[in-house]
């Protein structure tokens, strides 16, 4: 499942789905709002396309890692400090696949995904700005 | 018409969406121009000699320019062309 | 928190634990009973030592990686195909540390906590034998 | 009286849990010796010349033997001692 919503997401369910007779691990990357003196943060996604290259990572990374099971969700809006921003759920048979399978789908998300964030502070706001690498 | 999209800071520039009417043959660049002179953007998204800011990416119906034939990229009616900062998600 | 249990655990609890204001990643690994031609799982544990191991190790992590939190939880007793095996939750300021850390406590785990599994199958049942390693 | 808890295959073995009295000095290699004997199991534990195998871990009091004394470390009254193979949590 690749998702982007405005919704909250329960993780219990989300690892509950990656439960796979073949799966003997299951590493879920979990990123949320960090208190860097903002009080929130206002994320903006190019939905159509962010789903269409968080597809691709997935592929690439059901191609290169030997996995059961990688589902990907992503908010946009507006979130406070502590708040949930994405979730990644590998399930794999063995973990180092797991591991390594779940940085690289949160490395690339970082780089490819037509995503953005606005930390909102007490003095106002302002837009965290990506690498400067090409989206493909 | 052409559907232009803006996102992030980009957005609060031009706006969310607009729609911009073809004018005989136009580039990426043509278009951007066009776009640019009513916000006061010139300076944000072309430089100097015209060409595109290195850090504007430009998508056409999903694909790069760069990809493409970059500020040269021939545009036709009905193209979405999406306008964005370097991404940050995650 | 170090824990070992019969009882199974809950993954969001665990995870809302570890929210932290300064925390930007949560990386969680969940092992669970993979089906390798096997009904289930038995796993027996020195608890004393295992628990005094694992607080160790906990305590080499969070002196290695800059950490918000690190929680392991792992279970004993009788386990089905799919059951949770161990859970452990490493809260960061960022990814890349919360990743390692985890890594590091299952890798260490798995060599230095006196704890082993019995694999139970229609056939019978086999201990699984750890590497020659030391504890210490 | 020495206490010792016995782990998996081990377990199966010697029990879970015994008592052994102290007969003056011993150490670990005795204890172990004295153990065998009723249970069959000298071949599991021993090796031909009488030493502990590899795969055996012994814990006293916590500590692994090998950062004691080995299979000569001494034990006194009270003491715990763990037998068990190699771990294999997770």
């Amino acid at each position: 499942m690749i998702k982007i919503t405005e919704e909250d997401f329960k993780i219990d369910e989300m690892i509950w789905k990656a439960k796979h007779p073949d799966a003997g691990a299951v590493v879920t990357f979990l990123g949320i709002v960090r208190d860097d003196d903002i009080v929130g943060m206002e994320i903006e996604a190019y939905t159509k396309r962010a789903i269409q290259e968080l597809g691709r990572i997935r592929d690439e990374a059901l191609d290169r890692f030997d996995l059961t099971s990688l589902d990907v969700i992503h908010r946009i809006g507006t979130l406070a400090v502590s708040d949930n921003i994405l979730l990644i759920v590998c399930g794999a048979p063995h973990r180092k696949d797991a591991f390594t399978a779940c940085e690289y789908v949160i490395d690339e998300l970082k780089e490819r995904v037509p995503m953005w964030k606005k930390e909102l502070s007490e003095d106002g706001c302002r837009w965290v700005e990506g690498a400067m690498k090409e989206t493909r | 018409m052409i559907k232009v999209k803006a996102f992030a800071r980009f957005r609060e520039v031009f706006g969310k969406e607009l729609g911009v009417e073809l004018d005989g043959k136009t580039t990426v660049v043509d278009l951007l121009t066009g776009l640019c002179a009513p916000h006061d953007a010139h300076d944000i998204i072309l430089d100097e000699s015209g060409g595109i800011k290195k850090y504007v990416n430009i998508l056409v119906n999903g694909r790069h320019i760069q990809s493409l034939s970059g500020a040269q990229t021939e545009l036709a009616d009905g193209d979405e062309v999406a306008i964005f900062p370097p991404v940050a998600g995650g």
